[in-house]
């Protein structure tokens, strides 16, 4: 019980410093790949301290107002179910379907702030990110119930460790959920090319284009959460099989420890890999991407129904 | 990985020697005839004769400057180049204002101040100098002469050339 | 057989020999005809349409108040020859008197000319009969109306204004409009497209531009003087701002028959193709980062700065060279400048080899590119579009080629035409442009010749008007110039290429999605503060219609991240 | 010299507003931010809205049109800080339009300029100075300059050769290389003179003086001026000592 009090503040404490450190590891990789010196490491804290400080412009209902306050709310809530240091802070069977809801409220309150300004660029931006989620999140749900199938656990911390101990026969498997993953954090991430919710040169930043000071710096703080958060998802789940029972007998606290700078590096490593991809793309067009969900989705369904006849 | 920025502001940096920097005139040097100020494509020096105290006043306003160099081609004496200098921010818009007075000479007949300051007649002499020197002292004598007894000059010499005129003082 | 301008002369004397009151020869290849009133359009779409000359372009639309000195207005138009050595340029001269302003539009034949008329009935007050578009183009829309400032008794100075109104296109049923501008990412400058869409596509669109205005031809022709015009000539664009000026010298040169020393016309060249290399490098960088591939901006802009070293190095500033004046340049090329050149362009060429793979590897930038705003040969025809935009759709056209000015006569290069008229066609064009751009550098550092930079300047004799032209990266620039008295221009028309592909950005547009528009607005590379030297346009009720005041507000001041 | 501190502000997002101008200011906005500048190092970024900006930087010389919409922008951007940056010889003063009917001339007509970066365009680096004055890195230079003849000497140079003779190569040096490099080889051939002077057949001595020259040169440029320029000066001696104002010569 006090672990996972510990974890829990870990947890925040991880959501809110570290993906600011990683945008700014991002920018800094980046400028390295176009031959500049790049802002340092800390510049998006920089930012985001700034935008708290300076005041904010209000030009929408109270939905404008609440909006990034539930997207706040909502990405920290989603890291807390992931597995910190092998055990996540709060984690109850099921909880995989309020992580899945917890994670697309970000996009739906991004998407709400969109609409609740009568601004058309900002009803654009909204539009894309509804065709986006509406087109991703059921991927995200069906590899996530893959996994959940492949282990017969509903709860994320149990599909982590039951990984760990599957049958060798169902890897092939489990190595397909895992790539529908990856595409999923990619999109869901808003990477270059599926940035299109803010796309700057075509509408000017989309839904947040009307924001300002606090409220801003809230958005920007949540999105960064969930990019992070997703890529948590992956790391934690690609560590704790492979390390977590390994470290677990030599003595908990120890092995927390260890964990939990393993799945900080494994998340490092991919946001770096993905990072220095997008530096090598250019931006794909809503109907681009739609077509291309449509693809990865009726893939994906089918090998759920495989897995569904095997593991029944 | 390596990358390719310069480390300006913290390394010092110099233009190249051709840039065409912020103007600066040479006080020195100056004889304030004003050729510059004629051919300044955005008007940013500006000469302005002040008869009361006998003071020609230039003023060069940098902020105004487009750095086309027609000043420094039209100076005769080289006494406004296009330095260097590009580090010019400043946050007060006075700064960016160079101004010279010079002493205008006095009129060989009333002794008032005419339209030709001190060092420009001492440049005419230095030009004219492959003349005799009682020539240039004539020319000299004429030039120096303020707008008024000038005017009162060519009436009167009008008036000597037309025999009738002539008639009619007498 | 070859087209000289005998030749297209004696064709229009045999059809319109009657109408015909006079006809001189500024220079050997132009040529000014003089015509009725009534004759003069149907000349000119005779040329453009059925004469049968190769690749005829309606090349500019000169009004010019004659009053003080023949007590009449008077039109030009003129049209050139190009392709296939036809080398003329014919001028259809018409005069109208004060009161009867009214010619024959020829705009519902030949939608190039659209802009032209539409300009001189702001600024003139000649109004073209039965012309489609009866909004103004030009003046403000709280410009009061019967006041034209191109009038020579209008002072400079003056500011007149009434309150402002525009109308714009009715949207068509169930679109949207969606503003594009004064400020966005497609051009650092303010203009203004309204895009009708439906869902994501766009079904039509209108132009209302004119932001950048600063009256540069009224200041040409009050306060500044023949030598101090080519600086402000430069500053008509800071992009292809050395075009401007050797084109307004050319102009007044051909105008006071002064033949400029042969040093003076290869060092033209070299800083007009440095000058162009530089824009293209800027183009495709801009395409890159409207495309969200921010690392090809970067790396486009990085070779580019080479280029604008070399420039400093050479003129002494990286843009606005102050280079030109009449009858020759300011500066020399010496030894040492010379071979700094020849190595910063091996330089160049190598890097620019290497970010031309890299972008052509660049899949999903490609996808953004192809098939993109498409614009057919006969559109880019109709609208008579230059440069890339015009070579991108299958013209083969090039001032350089067509009418040789400077030292293009004795030098051998390309140029690249490409057929399919989409976004990657116009930036294949720009791209192999670079390296003929290179290669010209090379040739003209080769065989500079020596002898002095400048001729000298005769008497000048008012009133003498000549014809000036040259490709900008953009496309076909001319610059008309009438000579007048006390050291000034009597009449200074620039026509900068962008005024020509503009008018055709929305037959792009259509079809297309809201996130191709910046790209596609982009893809000609538009140059507003080119276009728009005559006078400036606001357009808050245009906008009113759409949205509440504060809503408009926000959205008429939008600007890109770049 | 500029020592490294502590910069005043580490994030400075800038929303860069054209107000009619040519564009050159505007590009090397932008090219400041490529890889050879690199102002991100500053933490400085621009962005899309003026919602999201701290700085404004304007160039152009404020057109009549653009007068309100400059007006907007200001208003739409956050109560503080609201800097506003005039980049370029337009935005500062006007420029070369300054007087003319389209333009309010500068756009301190309008804002409260925080900073101003004359040129045209401006250098980046420039502009990266302005930026860092801006931040506190680095101290102003530029200063009012007053000076009054009577407190500063005049200095009215000696030439070996008579004034007049030296202004009229000096003109025909401004046709043959241009304004930039006259000065120079105007000074290189006196000298030579100078050193001519001193010989007895001064004709003889200045010839096999300037082939040295050239052989030292190694610029067929340089060559041919100074060739031209002996060419021209005997001319001009001849003339002058025979006390007669030279007819408007056009040399080669």
């Amino acid at each position: 019980m006090i672990m996972r009090l510990v974890s829990l503040c870990v947890a925040i404490v991880i959501a809110l410093v570290f993906p600011l450190i990683f945008d700014g590891i991002g920018r800094k990789i980046k400028a390295r790949i176009q031959y500049r010196m790049g802002p340092p490491i800390f510049q998006t804290i920089y930012d985001v301290s700034k935008l708290l400080k300076t005041p904010y412009l209000v030009s929408g209902g109270l939905m404008f107002i609440l909006a990034p306050c539930i997207a706040f709310a909502s990405a920290l809530a989603s890291i807390t179910m992931l597995p910190v240091g092998g055990i996540s802070p709060i984690s109850f069977s099921y909880d995989i379907f309020v992580f899945l809801y917890v994670e697309a409220m970000v996009s739906i309150s991004l998407m709400l702030a969109g609409f609740s300004v009568q601004n058309i660029y900002a009803n654009a931006g909204a539009n894309r990110e509804t065709m986006l989620i509406l087109s991703t999140e059921p991927i995200l749900g069906v590899a996530l119930a893959m996994l959940a199938l492949l282990t017969k656990r509903l709860s994320i911390e149990g599909i982590a460790y039951t990984i760990g101990v599957i049958d060798y026969r169902l890897l092939p498997l489990v190595l397909i959920a895992y790539m529908m993953l990856v595409y999923i954090v990619y999109i869901e991430g808003g990477f270059i090319p599926f940035d299109l919710t803010e796309a700057e040169t075509e509408i000017l930043g989309g839904p947040l284009c009307e924001y300002s000071g606090r409220l801003l710096a809230l958005f920007k703080w949540a999105l960064l959460i969930k990019r992070f958060t997703l890529i948590w998802l992956l790391a934690s789940l690609i560590t704790i099989p492979s390390v977590a029972p390994a470290f677990s007998r030599i003595n908990t606290v120890f092995s927390y420890i260890l964990v939990l700078l393993f799945q900080l590096f494994i998340a490092l490593v991919l946001y770096c890999s993905i990072v220095a991809n997008e530096a090598f793309t250019a931006r794909y067009k809503i109907d681009h991407v739609i077509s291309l969900n449509k693809r990865v989705f009726l893939v994906s369904i089918i090998f759920f129904i495989v897995i569904a006849v095997l593991t029944l | 990985m390596s990358y390719v920025t310069l480390n300006y502001p913290f390394e010092p940096l110099e233009a190249p020697p051709e840039y065409r920097g912020r103007p600066r005139i040479d006080p020195k040097l100056c004889v304030g005839c004003g050729a510059c100020s004629r051919v300044c494509p955005s008007d940013a020096i500006i000469v302005e004769d002040n008869y009361r105290d006998g003071l020609r006043r230039i003023k060069l306003d940098i902020s105004r400057c487009i750095r086309c160099a027609c000043c420094e081609e039209a100076c005769p004496t080289g006494a406004i180049k296009l330095t260097r200098e590009f580090e010019l921010a400043s946050p007060r818009k006075e700064d960016f204002t160079q101004i010279f007075e010079l002493r205008l000479v006095k009129c060989s007949i009333c002794g008032k101040p005419s339209d030709y300051t001190v060092r420009q007649v001492e440049k005419a002499k230095q030009i004219l100098s492959h003349l005799p020197k009682e020539e240039v002292d004539e020319i000299i004598k004429r030039i120096t002469v303020c707008r008024e007894c000038r005017r009162k000059k060519t009436i009167r010499t009008t008036f000597e050339s037309i025999p009738i005129l002539g008639l009619i003082r007498a | 057989m070859k087209w000289t301008i005998d030749r297209v002369i004696e064709i229009i004397k045999a059809k319109f020999g009657k109408y015909i009151k006079d006809m001189y020869r500024p220079m050997a290849n132009q040529v000014i005809i003089v015509m009725d009133k009534s004759a003069a359009p149907k000349a000119t779409l005779f040329l453009l349409k059925e004469a049968g000359v190769p690749e005829p372009q309606l090349s500019t639309v000169v009004g010019t108040d004659e009053r003080p000195i023949r007590g009449m207005f008077s039109i030009i138009y003129w049209v050139s020859v190009n392709a296939e050595g036809g080398d003329a340029w014919i001028g259809i001269k018409t005069y109208l008197h004060e009161d009867d302003l009214k010619i024959e539009s020829i705009t519902p034949l030949h939608p190039g000319a659209n802009w032209y008329e539409r300009e001189i009935r702001d600024l003139l007050g000649i109004i073209p009969v039965n012309h489609p578009d009866p909004r103004r183009l030009v003046l403000p829309d709280d410009f009061p109306k019967n006041i034209y400032p191109l009038r020579k008794e209008y002072d400079y100075r003056s500011k007149p204004t009434v309150t402002p109104r525009h109308v714009f296109k009715r949207p068509a049923e169930g679109t949207v409009i969606v503003p594009f501008g004064p400020y966005h990412a497609a051009c650092d400058e303010p203009y203004h497209f309204r895009l009708y869409v439906k869902g994501e596509e766009i079904v039509d669109a209108d132009y209302r531009g004119f932001y950048n205005h600063r009256g540069i031809e009224k200041l040409a022709e009050s306060r500044l003087t023949y030598n101090q015009i080519p600086f402000i000539a430069e500053r008509i664009c800071g992009i292809c701002g050395f075009v401007h000026s050797t084109a307004y010298c050319q102009a007044v040169e051909n105008a006071m028959g002064i033949d400029v020393p042969e040093r003076a016309r290869y060092i033209r060249t070299i800083m007009l193709e440095i000058e162009r290399i530089e824009s293209h490098l800027l183009w495709i960088g801009i395409a890159c980062h409207l495309a969200g591939f921010d690392t090809g901006f970067m790396h486009a802009w990085r070779i580019r700065e080479k280029d604008m070293w070399l420039a400093e190095r050479l003129t002494g500033n990286r843009k606005t060279y102050g280079l030109n004046v009449i009858g020759g340049v300011r500066r020399d090329i010496l030894e040492y400048r010379k071979s700094l050149a020849l190595n910063t362009l091996s330089e160049l060429k190598r890097e620019y080899k290497e970010f031309v793979d890299m972008l052509s590897s660049t899949k999903s930038f490609i996808k953004r590119c192809e098939g993109v705003g498409v614009l057919p040969y006969n559109k880019a025809v109709a609208y008579s579009t230059t440069g890339p935009t015009a070579r991108g759709s299958g013209r083969r056209i090039d001032v350089r080629k067509d009418h040789p000015y400077a030292a293009y006569g004795e030098l051998d290069f390309k140029v690249p035409v490409y057929k399919d008229g989409d976004v990657l066609a116009r930036a294949m064009v720009r791209i192999d442009e670079v390296w003929e751009s290179i290669w010209i550098i090379e040739q003209a550092l080769d065989k500079l010749p020596g002898g002095p930079l400048r001729a000298e300047i005769k008497r000048i004799e008012p009133y003498r008007e000549a014809l000036s032209y040259d490709e900008a990266p953009r496309g076909e620039n001319v610059h008309y110039v009438m000579l007048g008295r006390g050291n000034k221009v009597y009449r200074w028309k620039v026509r900068a290429p962008t005024y020509n592909n503009l008018p055709a950005v929305p037959e792009m547009l259509k079809g297309y999605t809201i996130a191709d528009a910046p790209l596609i607005i982009a893809s000609i590379d538009p140059c507003f503060s080119c276009t728009e030297r005559v006078l400036v346009i606001d357009v808050r009720t245009g906008e009113k219609k759409a949205y509440t005041e504060r809503e408009f507000n926000y959205l008429s001041i939008r600007k890109s991240r770049r | 010299m500029v020592m490294k501190k502590r910069p005043k502000l580490r994030s400075i997002w800038v929303f860069h507003l054209n107000t009619g101008a040519c564009n050159g200011c505007d590009i090397e906005i932008l090219d400041v931010l490529t890889p050879y500048y690199d102002v991100e190092r500053f933490g400085v970024k621009l962005v899309g809205t003026p919602r999201h900006a701290d700085v404004l930087l304007v160039t152009g010389p404020l057109t009549r049109q653009s007068y309100y919409a400059v007006k907007r922008t200001y208003e739409a951007m956050p109560l503080s800080p609201r800097i506003v940056v005039a980049i370029g010889t337009c935005a500062c003063s006007g420029g070369i339009f300054y007087d003319s009917y389209a333009v309010h001339g500068g756009i301190d007509k309008l804002l409260p300029v925080h900073m101003y970066i004359p040129g045209c365009p401006p250098r980046p680096e420039e502009i990266i100075y302005g930026v860092a004055q801006l931040v506190g890195l680095v101290e102003k230079h530029v200063r009012m300059e007053y000076a009054r003849e009577d407190s500063i000497g005049f200095v009215l140079p000696k030439y070996p050769v008579s004034e007049r003779i030296r202004l009229d190569l000096r003109d025909l040096l401004n046709k043959v290389v241009g304004y930039f490099d006259r000065d120079k080889i105007l000074e290189d051939f006196l000298k030579l003179v100078e050193e001519a002077k001193k010989a007895r057949d001064e004709r003889a001595r200045l010839r096999e003086l300037i082939e040295e020259y050239c052989k030292k040169a190694r610029d067929p440029r340089l060559c041919f001026c100074i060739n031209l320029l002996e060419k021209e000066y005997w001319r001009l001696r001849e003339l002058y000592e025979k006390k007669m104002v030279p007819p408007k010569i056009i040399p080669y």
